[in-house]
């Protein structure tokens, strides 16, 4: 079938835009699951090994990265939660916006018990 | 097809002037994304600006036929009824799905261009006119009508009022294509049979009366079929009758998996 | 160009095209040919019901349906035809709750029934519950419930094909038949917008179903796609049309947009106010007040304004006022005409009246049809193989005046009947009649003239001219001299319309073009209608003038039957054409000759019309 | 008046249109459950594990090869991870494939990325799984520093 020609953006609102979220952190953790279990397995090979790689997980950088990717499972899973209520609650879909603000608060309040703790460890003291 | 963006001239447009509630006049742009599949140089597809005169109540629909009645006849859009009941011009304004006949000119910021596009995921014929013909295609699939066995009854079959009610909203789909053209998913292969067919099968599987649930669950049951809405809603926000489409591909999936367990 | 062969052609696919193509696929080869997707019809916008006397809410029978029909329709109705039609009612509306129609129920589950204007019990004594509904979208589900069972039946549809030209074995414009003598139609060219090429259809039957005309006034509750193409395609291929003098004016169109608020508001109770809020109808109407037939509560309104007690700013419309009823039951019985005023006007009409005028809704008149929907060449000759349902044609049953809720009974029954007669005389010919040796010939020259013209007059200019002078001379009050001027003026559009040029020269989906041929239906309408009116010196349903305000039963208790023809066809205007009225307009090159036909009257007599 | 040309080819309008292909059948049904069930209990593990592993004393920099042998020398964390490992790669893997479907519109396109993603769960999940029930949390010849203190108990 030919494409029509592409124009400007749609612009969705929050549904569609939680779904491109939902979806792109969905890749992000998956992507970022593979390359873990590879890591982990390494606890296979040697303990050096294992050490050498983890100890790439503290330095800041990685830390960042870290702050990121729970953020992406953060906001993945409650909206994954958010979705599944669309799904099986018949009033689900009538308050699927509502639910979205739901998310988003929770998130935060999620991120924010999260971040200065975790930030603490990986700028902080430690090894 | 360098459009003029002239003021109009001054008779133009008497029409609602006299409508209660008139606003003063004023001016406004569209900006129209353009295919002529008939073009000699090639470039055939542009955006073209026409600054209209426009009042109070004048809907997109009008800006656009004061455009081809007034500057440029080669403006091709479909339309009938204007008043939203027809289901013919679905097109996208500023960036999502409405209806033109629909959609006042006020209500979308006339200050700004107004841009004005077909609706995405149909092959574009002309300007702002698709192919409709996979939409209808999809549409045909999901057998949009009353399936019954035995014999007619002499009178009318009877039916709750709540059982009428219960598929009310459904019934009131115009086939514009408004949702299934803003389904993120339909765009991208055009292969999902889209939010219209599901909510016509919607409008006939909670129908008491009819007796072809499970042959619409069959055909819907599909890689194409229901399984592939992810919930973006764009479909609801998009349909000019207020139907609760989402809510109803929830409820035909709901459906589906009572029917599998 | 690509010919086709069918033994059925439906032109048009609203609720009188679709209904008949149900019938007609059941046993004859179909196709159906419509300019616009068939849910797309102007079918789709009707709101307020369909009349039945199923008497599933309180006591009726059709006998007292077909009367009230006869007298909405100031007796000029063929009552024959309006008791078919009441009698075949009941099974209409059966057949599409069968069909799948979700109508809405009464708390026993049978089909709900509610009132409407005209519409009453034992002869006039109080309004009746007769009008079967599906909130206030019954046209949409009618149209919508007509086109799945097409898809059910797999019938064929060509889609945004425009018919542009009717063939017949005989020029009936020139030639002089003998009265009995046959003509057969033999088929329909048709253009088709999304390539821009001529199809001609060879068919053994040819039903017609394009609708109304209303785009011939500017105020109108009709599509823009109105534009009367069957009836000019025949009025130009030299058949008569009926009754074109009758345009109903709706009472309720949104003011100065003239987009509809069904008469079922009024039906669920809600009430015309005038400036100073007074009940007027009370004093025009006092047994039925706001449920009185269209033609009186319209003029009624009119006649407010006129008389310096409109509302709003200018004075200029009435108001519609259904404050006094419950949200929730405005939501269930009225929801999409709500939405209406508040789109399109900004007025939330559960705390505000709404502003209301008439507009141009109905056409009356159309195609002579007998009640088998067989074409009529004159007043008793049919055109063999050619049908017409459906607001093009006329019946005639609904005299000068339709009654609500008669149209979609309108469409269901006779487009039922036309199907079926359709299919049946198909059958029982043997081989297609030859087509003419050059069938698209008129179409290709017209078109490519048209397109061809570099530069001229603008289509809009000249549509706007027609509405405006339409809307200004020949609307709900109107006079010999008003009249003269509406011809006066269409005279001159069609003169410019000679020269009207599109800018777009190209091929495909040309709908400036198309707009521009249109144009030229509407301008053969309008001066139809106008001729129509001026020769109709009285006043009888919703053809009022001024300078005649009776009715005048002596002289006009007859249907006009307006003919076109060559200023060269000399003596058929004498001869040929029964009920001569002594008319005959002239003008570049044609005439225009109104003869009449008589009405047929079964069980009623005239009476005088009150409510 | 911006005029952005852009080519276009465009075939001929009312293309006979149908369907590439039905491809009816429970298969979506089950796997759209089953993205709703798996999530539910990833998030219990998934929560459970990044609490223990990040937020548990002093987060991140308490991760090392014995912190890990010590987890998983208790059943009740070789259970959880497992399922963990399986879960979240079962339900990544379809959620990747649902994308894959959406967006790769060509047959071989899709085929090609159908079958890295299955490659890349195989090997994972195998690996993966191998790990935590092979896994010796004291190996004979490592560096005592570096093993949990179980190893010495
Ligand atoms: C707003 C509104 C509300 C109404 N409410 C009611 C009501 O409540 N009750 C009631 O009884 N009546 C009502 N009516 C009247 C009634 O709806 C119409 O009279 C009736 O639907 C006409 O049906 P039809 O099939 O004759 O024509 P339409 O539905 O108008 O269909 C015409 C068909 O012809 C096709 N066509 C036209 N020209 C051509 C051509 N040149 N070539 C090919 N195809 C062509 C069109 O594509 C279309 O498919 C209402 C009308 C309006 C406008
Ligand atoms: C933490 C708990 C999780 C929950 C509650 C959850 C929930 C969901 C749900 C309900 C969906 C279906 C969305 C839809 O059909 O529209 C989904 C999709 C997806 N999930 Fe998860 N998930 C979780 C964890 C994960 C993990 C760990 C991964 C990665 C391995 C992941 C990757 C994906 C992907 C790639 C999709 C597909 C997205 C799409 O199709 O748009 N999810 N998730
Ligand atoms: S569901 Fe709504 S948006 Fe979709 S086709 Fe029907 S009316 Fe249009
Ligand atoms: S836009 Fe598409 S994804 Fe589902 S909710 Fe609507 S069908
Ligand atoms: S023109 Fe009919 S829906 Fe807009």
């Amino acid at each position: 079938m030919p494409e029509a020609p592409g124009g400007t953006l749609y612009r969705g609102r929050e549904g569609m835009w939680s779904w491109v979220a939902h979806r792109v952190t969905g890749v992000l953790i998956f992507f970022f699951l593979l390359v873990h279990v590879l890591d982990t397995s390494l606890v296979r090979v040697s303990p050096e090994a294992y050490n050498v790689v983890i100890s790439a997980y503290k330095t800041p950088i990685m830390g960042l990265g870290e702050a990121g990717l729970v953020a992406a499972i953060v906001f993945h899973a409650f909206n994954g939660v958010r979705v599944i209520l669309v799904d099986y609650w018949s009033k689900g879909p009538r308050y699927h916006r509502v639910m979205l603000y739901v998310v988003l608060g929770l998130f935060v309040v999620t991120m924010a018990g999260f971040l200065p703790r975790h930030l603490m460890n990986v700028f902080g003291g430690g090894h | 097809m360098t459009a003029v963006a002239e003021n109009t001239r001054a008779d133009a447009g008497t029409q609602t002037d006299d409508a209660p509630g008139a606003v003063a006049s004023f001016e406004v742009t569209l900006k129209i994304r353009r295919y002529n599949p008939e073009s000699e140089h090639g470039e055939n597809v542009i955006w073209d600006e026409f600054t209209v005169q426009a009042h109070g109540t004048d809907r997109v629909l009008d800006a656009l036929h004061k455009i081809k009645w007034e500057q440029d006849g080669s403006l091709t859009f479909r339309r009938s009824c204007a008043h939203g009941i027809c289901g013919s011009d679905a097109m996208r304004i500023n960036g999502r799905n409405r209806l033109a006949c629909k959609t006042l000119l006020k209500d979308v910021n006339p200050d700004k261009p107004i841009t004005v596009e077909p609706i995405k995921g149909l092959p574009v014929v002309k300007d702002l006119v698709v192919d409709m013909e996979p939409f209808f295609a999809s549409y045909r699939e999901i057998m949009p009508f009353l399936i019954t066995s035995g014999n007619e009854p002499s009178r009318e079959r009877i039916q709750s009022q709540a059982d009428r009610d219960r598929f009310d909203d459904t019934t009131k789909c115009i086939l514009c294509a408004a949702c299934t053209s803003s389904c993120p998913v339909f765009w991208t292969d055009g292969q999902y049979f889209g939010p219209a067919a599901i909510v016509n099968a919607h409008r006939f599987i909670f129908d008491s009366r009819d007796e072809g649930a499970q042959q619409r669950l069959e055909i819907l049951n599909d890689k194409e079929g229901v399984w592939r809405c992810r919930t973006t809603f764009n479909c609801t926000e998009a349909c000019p009758r207020g139907i609760q489409v989402t809510k109803a591909i929830q409820e035909v999936k709901r459906a589906m998996i009572t029917r599998a367990f | 160009m690509q010919t086709h062969q069918y033994d059925v052609v439906i032109v048009g696919a609203g609720g009188a095209g679709m209904r008949a193509a149900l019938e007609a696929s059941k046993d004859a080869r179909t196709a159906v040919i419509s300019k616009l997707y068939p849910t797309r019809s102007h079918t789709g916008a009707a709101q307020g019901g369909m009349c039945a006397a199923l008497a599933n809410v309180e006591e009726d029978n059709w006998e007292w349906h077909t009367f009230d029909t006869v007298k909405g329709g100031d007796y000029l109705v063929d009552q024959d035809a309006a008791e078919i039609m009441a009698k075949e009612a009941i099974d209409a509306v059966l057949d599409l709750e069968r069909m799948g129609l979700p109508f809405n129920r009464t708390p026993e589950g049978k089909i709900d029934q509610r009132r409407f204007g005209g519409h009453t019990r034992n002869h006039g004594e109080a309004a009746v519950r007769r009008a079967c509904y599906a909130a206030d979208r019954t046209g949409h589900m009618i149209l919508q419930t007509l086109y799945q069972n097409c898809v059910k039946q797999d019938v064929e549809f060509y889609n945004e094909f425009y018919v542009l030209d009717l063939l017949t074995d005989h020029d009936l414009t020139t030639e002089e038949l003998e009265d009995g003598a046959e003509v057969n139609a033999t088929g329909v060219v048709a253009y088709d917008l999304a390539t821009g090429e001529i199809h001609v259809f060879q068919a053994k039957a040819i039903v017609f179903a394009t609708g109304g005309a209303g785009k011939i006034f500017k105020t109108t509750s009709n599509a823009h796609t109105l534009t009367g193409d069957g009836m000019a395609l025949a009025y130009r291929r030299g058949l008569p049309l009926e009754d074109m003098e009758f345009f109903q004016f709706h009472p309720t169109g949104l003011a100065g947009l003239g987009i509809l608020l069904s008469e079922a508001a009024r039906g669920e109770g809600g009430i015309l106010r005038n400036g100073e809020g007074e009940r007027f109808m009370e004093r025009y109407a006092p047994t039925i007040k706001d449920l009185a037939p269209r033609d009186i509560v319209a003029r009624s309104m009119a006649n407010e304004v006129r008389e310096g007690r409109g509302a709003g700013p200018n004075k200029d419309y009435v108001l519609l006022d259904l404050t006094h009823l419950e949200p929730a039951h405005i939501d269930a019985k009225l929801p999409d005409i709500t939405e209406f005023a508040r789109t399109y006007l900004g007025v939330e009409p559960y705390t505000e009246p709404v502003p209301v005028y008439p507009t141009a809704h109905y056409a009356m008149g159309g195609v002579p049809t007998n009640v088998d929907g067989e074409v009529l060449r004159d007043s008793h000759n049919v055109v063999k193989g050619l049908y017409a349902a459906g607001e093009v044609a006329c019946v005639s049953v609904h005299g000068s005046n339709r009654l609500g809720t008669n149209s979609l009974l309108d469409i269901n029954v006779f487009g039922k009947r036309s199907g079926r007669s359709a299919a049946a005389y198909a059958k029982t010919v043997a081989q297609h009649k030859p087509l003419p040796e050059n069938p698209a010939e008129r179409v290709v020259q017209q078109l490519e003239e048209m397109r061809g013209r570099p530069d001229g007059e603008r289509v809009a200019d000249i549509r706007k001219a027609l509405q405006e002078t339409m809307d200004a001379n020949a609307q709900v009050f109107r006079t010999g001299e008003s009249l003269n001027t509406a011809l006066s003026d269409i005279r001159e559009l069609q003169k410019r319309y000679k020269n009207v040029s599109v800018q777009d020269k190209g091929k495909l989906f040309n709908t400036d073009l198309l707009e521009a041929i249109e144009l030229g239906f509407l301008l053969d309408i309008a001066e139809v209608t106008v001729l129509a009116a001026i020769n109709r010196k009285e006043s009888r349903g919703g053809h009022y003038r001024e300078d005649y305000p009776q009715r005048d039963d002596a002289n006009y208790m007859q249907h006009t039957m307006a003919y076109r023809r060559p200023t060269s066809a000399s003596d058929v205007a004498d001869g040929h054409i029964e009920g001569y009225f002594d008319h005959v307009e002239e003008f570049d090159g044609y005439k225009v000759v109104l003869g009449s036909k008589p009405v047929t009257q079964t069980r009623y007599e005239p009476m005088e019309r009150k409510y | 008046m911006t005029t952005t040309p852009s080519a276009q080819v465009i075939p001929s309008p009312r293309d006979p249109y149908a369907r590439r292909k039905t491809t009816r059948g429970n298969y979506e049904l089950y796997s759209w459950v089953f993205m709703r069930a798996s999530g539910v209990l990833l998030i219990v593990l998934i929560f459970g594990h990044l609490f223990v592993n990040l937020m548990v004393g002093e987060g991140v920099h308490r991760i090392d090869f014995a912190f890990v042998g010590g987890k998983w020398t208790s059943p009740f964390w070789q259970v959880w991870d497992l399922l963990m490992l399986w879960l979240a790669m079962f339900h990544g893997t379809n959620g990747v494939r649902t994308i894959i479907n959406d967006y790769a519109s060509r047959d071989l396109t899709r085929g090609i990325l159908k079958t890295l993603l299955y490659l890349a769960f195989v090997i994972t999940v195998a690996l993966g799984t191998l790990v935590i029930f092979t896994f010796e949390p004291c190996p004979a010849n490592a560096d005592p520093a570096l093993l949990a203190s179980i190893c010495f108990e």
